[in-house]
């Protein structure tokens, strides 16, 4: 198991190399303009002038190179700098990546972002697991009866519609209509007593429900049939034919199979946490990673837009790897080498 | 208490009236303004007798689009602007009727009060007295003369150089006054330091940020000390801005507010909900909402929406070169020859006159926008009544006067002549009002026997400067394309300079250039030259008028709809002066808690 | 026996590398086939007989050219096809077609029967639709289906039916010689008989060459001629069918027939059994000399030190093992 | 015969048990009116090919059939004279490896492979025996050495798959036997096993009879298994008992045509080759319907007009020698023709 680690985290730094470098480029020659915009006001030698001031005089494998040298070098230096308070080298003059929108570094900005959206994003998957995982597996242990078929209707609402829409009626009924619950999150609110904690979860009951009714939505269908699977196995039988008493049969034995693929799965969408929620964090105005990037995107922000896919790239090929270790100790037949 | 800062007797200027001689204003225009004054003050008066600074608690504001930076150097971003605006200050601004009112000086320069130079070639500014930096620090003629220093070096790619065009120095004279010189006569020597977009930066905060190190400055572009009413308490970039009340604020009474939140983020509709619906926010900005939402909104009763005009002009322009893609590097170049049809005045005309501007305002403007026969319909001074004719549409004489020129109609119903087909190629940028807009023309359009194709590309390509796409709105591969465009401040002079021969794009200057049209005529030309030498404020209006018509006439642009700025604010905050010339929260110092 | 052999199998050995560590480098081998020689003449069928895991379907897999053999040399019809890779390769194999054990997993459910037959005829002939559709209706005659089934899924027949059709695709191309890996291990015994009798019947019409996989001694007893008994992948013994059943040599042969129930319980009673002990062993990591001398009753020293050779006995015996004179 | 034979009482009682399933395409008739006891220390073979009712009956017996969709219509389970049917859930898990144990097919897939072979021991003895864990252990190990598996202290700490299939047939027997079950049904037990394996296994089931006594279902496909380890064999066919008698008179004098046709498609390793391997033309019936004729008529060469109109019950011929077929009934007037050819058998 950990030679097999060892050697995926090798075999990880080429294939992100690669990553990079698609990402860089595709960004870099894909046509859009970071000036493109600014009010029409601003004359085209100014244009030249910003465009220049960013570094696009430079050609692309130079940029590239600063970029990596930024990103792998400079970046890691500068948190174990803030991290354990020490200076190393010329920590003043040491480039970072920067947004060319805030003209501020791109991690910093990232950094700031992840506490709203591992709250809401994180908080709803994790609501969405607990929602889904009894609802799978009831679902599937009553197959066909009303529970499991309500539950099959509610999942495929759930699922196919789109969370903008789930959002917007939320509003809708809780803010517009009743008045309960804020419409748009605040983002600098800080939870000191108990009255500013009861805030906190009063605005965070929309956007986290909206998505977590998303999530629970598909893991409550997986989890199902992850659960039918193992139900019609034969050791269930064997336990059965022991006298274990139904509880133990579904809890302990085929429980702890179909948890097993489940597991893997909710361990690949972390990443997605990470990637925030582009659409819900626009409609609650959450304003975490996911509004950051669209904010890139929409701005020609290129550095931006480049570091968080390539982090995401990066936390989707560490997941990977994390969901098959998780494999691999949930199921002993499974044994890397 | 009663202190009157800003309201303690220096009168508001009108935009136009300090580069003539006084002597040029009408009655009537004096007394309006005497009227304005008067009523300013005794707001004043009223507003500081009962307020106290911070007494208000919070001012809750939206902008659908976050403030990135808080450094207008570096961003040329409304959204940037105006959040910054609530900080940092220029000398003068304009007010909501386009007129300039001063800001951290008693009064403005003009010709008249000698603050500005009998050959036109330089300004001088006197700084008002004990205005402080929130940091408690003085301002002085230093921190103005190195602004201009900051915006003028060449590598920091400041975004605001065009304000200072023909700026050859800016030296303090002494800690008050500040002396701008022209390399030439500048009739409208106002482009430095006025408006939000040019405000004063504090050196002591940025001498250290200059140039290729301005972006490196990040505390500083996140937090400028200023001398407007709030300082930034917290700036999370592209999401929320706070502020506190400046302490040091020169008006002791103000701001009411004793801070503010600045969100971002999100879309016009959901931040018009959020003030008009469920009363979240005081203050949304720039609600391009489909007017039937937007009304439906406000009908809940708990908002107001306001609109306002400034110079923004939805219009076609008309490609008088001709983008056949057979021309290869030639194409849409004044090399490549003129225009195939675009060049017969009756077609253009005929295309304008086929075209309903009163619906395009209903169906996607409402509030926001109004028909126009004009690219320079404001200030009023400047609006021409020549061209009027084209807010009625008449298909029939459109029809009549294509039938007059000999364009007749084919098996197709397409007109032709000589073996041109009347096919427009017509583009703007994606966005769902345009969209709209482009498909009841094209309609119109096929009314008169004129076929249209429609095409639409993404903002960021269309507006963006990419030299190796062609989709760029300055390439103009295509023989009508629409957007909007206006002009900063009040004065028109560079922006109708941009359809002078020397702008056209083409290969030679990068595409860089504002003459889409590829309009060339020297007559037109003589007028921009003559009116860079003329300071008297009814002549430059006349030059202007001179100009709007010719460019009308000639058929090098078909101006649609004259496009205001809609907000809304909650019925509970009032002081709200809705402002298209300058920041909308211009006067953020003066709003208040309605009772 | 006179007669010319078609295919002629010398040495082979098929070894499947381990690898570990973090580097993936090789530590070991699988020896799933060792060093295995036999050969089957025209018209004959060789039954491969062993327990699971021994190595007979690797070896059948491997004479197909399905993998590349570690070691060793396959000649059929007297044509080294050892080293043979692509047209060549693909050229060889419509003399050569296997049957395999489990007849659903190897139908692909979204084509027809008869485009399942067809296959072969697209990939190595130019027939036209007519001809192709004439000869799908005839391999089916054959095998003893109705020929208007050719428009039907394999999902709507049963086990049996569905190894006929699995044959009818063996036999598409007229191939000289069929492996046939387990053909009736997946289905009931009245069906068994069934497919066991048309094999049968098909060599004899076709001049048919089998080498014949099978686990059940007693069916293989039935169709084969000869038959060679493996273990741990390597052949212990083959001999042809009378002797090899009326008087087996090798210990392993003895206790593998004599494991097997008899229906009829009066000489189930009577017979004497040999009970193994034990499991078979890995093949990573095969016992030291006679690979059978960790389970056999008669072991010595010797066999625990040396590998017994290959050797060829009266009545065309072959049989490894150091206790048999 | 056994060697406990002498000390016979019925332990399992089965009358008339009809299993169906409800499926999307109707109902399947897997058991139809199958009836049969089993006696203490006796070993009851039952033999059919898949898809006969064999594996449905026996798990029937003990409700392990999901339900939906099987469905137990009628009959009646005695086990020591109490209704099977009848007993409420608790009584049921009792019976359940506490009184009856089972013995599944594939040794590959009827273990949890998630759980060590101790824990699914320790869980199987401490459902059923009050017993500390400590005991349990001890009890579990003591049950691994007694199937002849060595070092069975260290192999409880084993995973499933780290067994090879032999030894993991082995360790579900421990787990069956383990609350010394009065009845034990093996289902299939030796047919994913090799043939040395398997001689292995029979061997070791017979040591266990002979020292536990108790009564043993066992369901095969093999006849050559059962004839080495029976007393008496049911054949099944279509969801019915078609034939019923004891292991000798079954070999000897097999009365039913499918039982015949069976021993004859079946080749030996000692008896004399046949040239040709006597098949049983068709395909084993579809269960979709309730059974109004003889299910065999369809492939059988004897099947006469009555066959395919009435369903032939279960008659006795001799002494313990049951067979359902109009050929055997009394009111059969057999053709010499006809008797002619049995003789040719």
């Amino acid at each position: 198991m950990f030679n097999y680690t060892i050697r995926r985290l090798l075999f990880a730094i080429p294939t992100l190399l690669v990553i990079s470098f698609l990402i860089f480029a595709i960004l870099d020659l894909a046509p859009s303009d970071p000036t493109g915009n600014l009010p029409l006001t601003i004359p085209p030698e100014v244009r030249e002038k910003i465009r220049l001031s960013l570094g696009l005089g430079e050609p692309f494998p130079i940029r590239y190179l600063k970029w990596l040298q930024q990103f792998f070098i400079n970046e890691p230096l500068n948190m174990i700098e803030q991290w354990f308070g020490i200076t190393i080298g010329d920590s003043e003059n040491r480039l970072r990546v920067q947004s060319w929108a805030t003209r501020s570094p791109v991690v910093d900005l990232i950094v700031e972002r992840m506490p709203q959206t591992l709250w809401v994003v994180g908080m709803s998957y994790v609501v969405g697991i607990l929602i889904a995982i009894p609802i799978g597996v009831i679902s599937a242990y009553r197959q066909y009866s009303v529970f499991d078929q309500v539950g099959t209707f509610v999942s495929m609402v759930g699922f196919s519609v789109p969370t903008f829409f789930t959002g917007l009626v939320l509003i809708v009924v809780f803010s517009s209509t009743l008045g309960w619950l804020p419409s748009i999150y605040d983002t600098t609110h800080k939870v000191t007593d108990l009255s500013s904690f009861w805030f906190q979860v009063k605005q965070m009951i929309m956007p986290v429900m909206v998505l977590a009714l998303f999530n629970a939505s598909q893991l409550s269908r997986f989890m199902r049939a992850s659960m039918l699977d193992n139900l019609s196995q034969d050791y269930v039988r064997t336990a059965r034919a022991k006298g274990l008493k139904e509880r133990a049969v579904l809890l302990i034995h085929v429980l702890r199979n179909s948890l097993i693929p489940v597991v893997t799965v909710i361990a690949l969408g972390i990443p997605q946490i990470f990637g925030g929620a582009i659409i819900t964090e626009q409609i609650f105005r959450v304003n975490g990673l996911g509004q950051l990037l669209i904010i890139g995107i929409q701005g020609a922000d290129i550095p931006l837009v480049q570091t968080l896919t390539f982090i995401f790239a990066v936390l989707i090929v560490l997941f990977n790897l994390l969901a098959d270790i998780v494999y691999g100790i949930l199921d002993p037949r499974i044994r890397y080498e | 208490m009663v202190k009157g800062g800003i309201c303690d007797g220096t009168c508001v200027l009108n935009a136009g009236g300090f580069a003539g001689a006084g002597n040029s204003f009408s009655q009537e225009h004096n007394m309006k303004k005497a009227l304005l004054c008067s009523a300013v003050a005794a707001g004043c008066f009223a507003g500081s007798a009962l307020a106290e600074r911070g007494s208000d608690g919070q001012l809750n504001i939206i902008y659908w689009q976050a403030a990135s930076i808080l450094n207008p150097y570096l961003s040329g971003g409304t959204k940037d602007i105006e959040a910054s605006s609530l900080v940092i200050e220029p000398l003068a601004r304009y007010d909501e009727t386009g007129m300039m009112v001063p800001v951290l000086v008693d009064e403005i320069p003009t010709v008249d009060n000698g603050g500005v130079s009998e050959d036109l070639k330089s300004i001088t500014w006197t700084l008002s007295e004990g205005v402080k930096w929130s940091d408690g620090s003085a301002l002085t003629a230093a921190d103005v003369a190195f602004t201009a220093a900051y915006c003028l070096d060449p590598e920091g790619g400041c975004q605001q150089a065009s304000n200072f065009t023909d700026v050859e120095s800016v030296e303090a004279v002494d800690d008050l006054t500040v002396k701008v010189s022209f390399s030439v006569a500048k009739p409208f020597p106002y482009g430095p330091f006025v408006g939000s977009q040019v405000p004063v930066i504090q050196k002591a905060q940025f001498e250290n940020c200059m140039g290729a190190k301005a972006p490196e400055c990040t505390e500083a572009n996140f937090g400028p000390i200023g001398t407007g009413p709030f300082v930034v308490s917290e700036f999370k970039a592209n999401d929320v801005v706070t502020y506190e009340a400046n302490s040091n604020y020169r008006d002791e009474a103000k701001p009411a507010f004793g801070s503010v939140v600045f969100k971002g983020g999100g879309d016009a509709a959901s931040a018009a909900r959020s003030v008009l619906e469920t009363g979240e926010f005081d203050y949304a900005w720039n609600l391009q909402v489909e007017p039937e939402i937007l009304s439906k909104m406000a009908s809940a009763g708990k908002g107001t929406v306001v609109s306002a005009f400034g110079t923004s002009v939805e219009r076609l322009m008309v490609n008088k070169t001709n983008p056949d893609p057979a021309l290869g590097d030639k194409r849409a170049t004044v090399e490549g020859g003129a225009h195939p049809f675009l060049t017969d005045l009756s077609v253009v005309n005929a295309l304008s006159k086929a075209i309903d501007r009163q619906i395009l305002v209903d169906v996607g403007y409402g509030d926001a926008g109004q028909p126009t026969c004009n690219v320079l319909p404001a200030p009023a001074i400047y609006a021409s009544t020549a061209n009027d004719e084209c807010l009625a549409q008449d298909i029939a004489a459109a029809n009549k006067l294509l039938d007059d020129a000999g364009w007749v109609r084919g098996g197709d119903g397409v007109r032709e002549k000589d073996g041109v087909r009347l096919s427009i190629l017509y583009q703007t940028s994606t966005n769902s009002v345009r969209q709209a807009t482009q498909a009841l023309v094209k309609q119109w359009w096929a009314e008169i026997g004129v076929e249209t194709e429609l095409r639409n590309i993404d903002a960021s390509v269309f507006f963006g400067g990419d030299q190796s796409s062609p989709d760029t709105f300055q390439k103009f591969f295509a023989d009508i394309e629409m957007y909007t465009n206006n002009f900063d401040g009040t004065d028109p002079e560079n922006y109708m300079a941009n359809w002078s021969c020397g702008e056209i794009p083409s290969p030679a200057n990068q595409w860089l250039g504002d003459n889409m049209p590829r309009y060339c005529n020297a007559d037109y030309d003589a007028l921009v030259a003559k009116m860079a030498v003329t300071a008297k404020l009814e002549e430059r209006a006349e030059l202007a008028k001179q100009m709007n018509d010719m460019l009308m006439q000639e058929g090098a642009m078909i101006p649609l709809i004259h496009r205001g700025g809609v907000s809304a604010h909650a019925n509970t905050l009032a002081g709200v002066r809705m402002n298209e010339w300058d920041s909308e929260l211009w006067n953020a110092a003066d709003w208040k808690r309605a009772e | 026996m006179g007669k010319e052999a078609i295919l002629r199998v010398d040495g082979l050995s098929m070894y499947f590398p381990v690898y570990r560590g973090v580097l993936r480098k090789k530590v070991g081998e699988i020896k799933a086939v060792d060093d295995v020689s036999f050969d089957i003449t025209r018209g004959e069928t060789l039954g491969l007989v062993g327990e699971s895991g021994c190595g007979k379907s690797t070896t059948g897999r491997a004479i197909l050219k399905l993998y590349d053999p570690t070691a060793g040399r396959i000649e059929l019809q007297g044509r080294d096809i050892t080293e043979l890779e692509g047209d060549e390769l693909r050229r060889i194999r419509t003399d050569m077609q296997m049957i395999f054990q489990d007849p659903q997993a190897c139908l692909n459910p979204r084509m027809t029967v008869g485009s399942i037959i067809a296959e072969p005829l697209d990939e190595h002939t130019r027939l036209k639709r007519r001809q192709k559709r004439e000869r799908v209706r005839e391999l089916l005659d054959a095998v003893g289906m109705n020929p208007d089934f050719e428009n039907r899924y394999p999902h709507e027949f049963s086990g049996g039916q569905r190894q006929r059709i699995g044959i009818a695709r063996a036999l598409a191309l007229e191939p000289k010689f069929i492996v046939c890996d387990e053909p009736i291990a997946a289905l009931d015994v009245s069906i068994q008989a069934q497919v066991v009798n048309l094999l049968e019947d098909l060599q004899k019409q076709h001049n048919l060459t089998y080498l014949f996989i099978s686990h059940d001694l007693s069916m293989v007893r039935h169709i084969a001629d000869r038959i060679a008994v493996m273990y741990l992948g390597r052949l212990v013994e083959l001999a042809p069918r009378q002797q090899l059943y009326s008087m087996p040599r090798h210990p392993y042969t003895k206790a593998l027939l004599s494991a097997v129930p008899e229906p009829d319980p009066a000489r189930e009673a009577l017979r004497e059994r040999i009970i193994l002990k034990g499991d078979v062993p890995s093949p990573a990591n095969p016992p030291s000399g006679c690979n059978f001398s960790t389970r056999c009753p008669i072991a010595e020293d010797k066999c625990r030190r040396e590998a017994p050779a290959w050797r060829k006995m009266d009545g065309g015996r072959f049989v490894a093992c150091h206790m048999v004179q | 015969m056994s060697e406990t034979a002498s000390s016979q009482s019925t332990v399992l009682e089965v009358k008339d048990l009809n299993t169906i399933f409800r499926t999307r395409d109707g109902e399947v008739h897997a058991v139809n009116h199958v009836s049969f006891s089993l006696d203490t220390g006796e070993l009851l073979g039952v033999v059919g090919e898949s898809g006969s009712g064999k594996s449905v009956t026996m798990m029937s017996l003990l409700k392990l059939l999901p339900s939906p969709p099987a469905e137990i219509v009628s009959g009646e389970i005695l086990f020591e004279g109490k209704d099977v049917l009848d007993m409420s859930d608790d009584e049921l898990r009792e019976l359940r490896g506490g009184e009856i144990g089972f013995i599944f097919q594939d040794p590959m897939t009827s273990l949890n492979p998630v759980f060590t072979v101790g824990y699914q021991l320790i869980e199987a003895l401490r459902e059923h025996l009050d017993i500390s864990k400590k005991e349990a252990r001890n009890r579990a190990a003591e049950l691994l050495s007694k199937v002849g598996i060595a070092q069975p202290e260290q192999r409880l700490k084993d995973f499933p798959h780290q067994f090879s299939g032999g030894m993991r047939q082995r360790v579900m027997i421990a787990m069956a036997l383990a609350c010394e079950p009065k009845v034990l049904i093996a289902d299939e037990p030796t047919t994913a096993l090799d043939v040395t394996i398997q001689a292995q296994i029979l061997e070791l089931v017979r040591d266990l009879r002979r020292d536990q006594g108790m009564g043993i279902i066992w369901i095969t496909h093999d006849l050559g298994v059962v004839a080495g380890i029976a007393d008496r064999v049911i054949v099944m066919y279509g969801g019915q008992i078609v034939e019923h008698a004891t292991v000798e008179a079954l070999f000897k004098d097999p009365q039913h045509p499918y039982t015949r046709a069976l021993l004859a498609a079946m080749p030996s390793v000692d008896a004399e080759r046949s040239e040709r391997l006597h098949s049983i033309a068709g395909q084993p019936p579809s269960l979709n319907k309730r059974p109004m004729s003889c299910s065999f008529a369809p492939r059988c060469e004897h099947a006469f007009g009555r066959c395919s109109e009435e369903n032939p019950p279960l008659i006795e011929t001799a002494e313990g020698h049951q067979v359902a077929c109009w050929l055997e009934h009394p009111q059969y007037m057999k053709p010499p023709s006809e008797m002619q050819m049995r003789e040719t058998f």
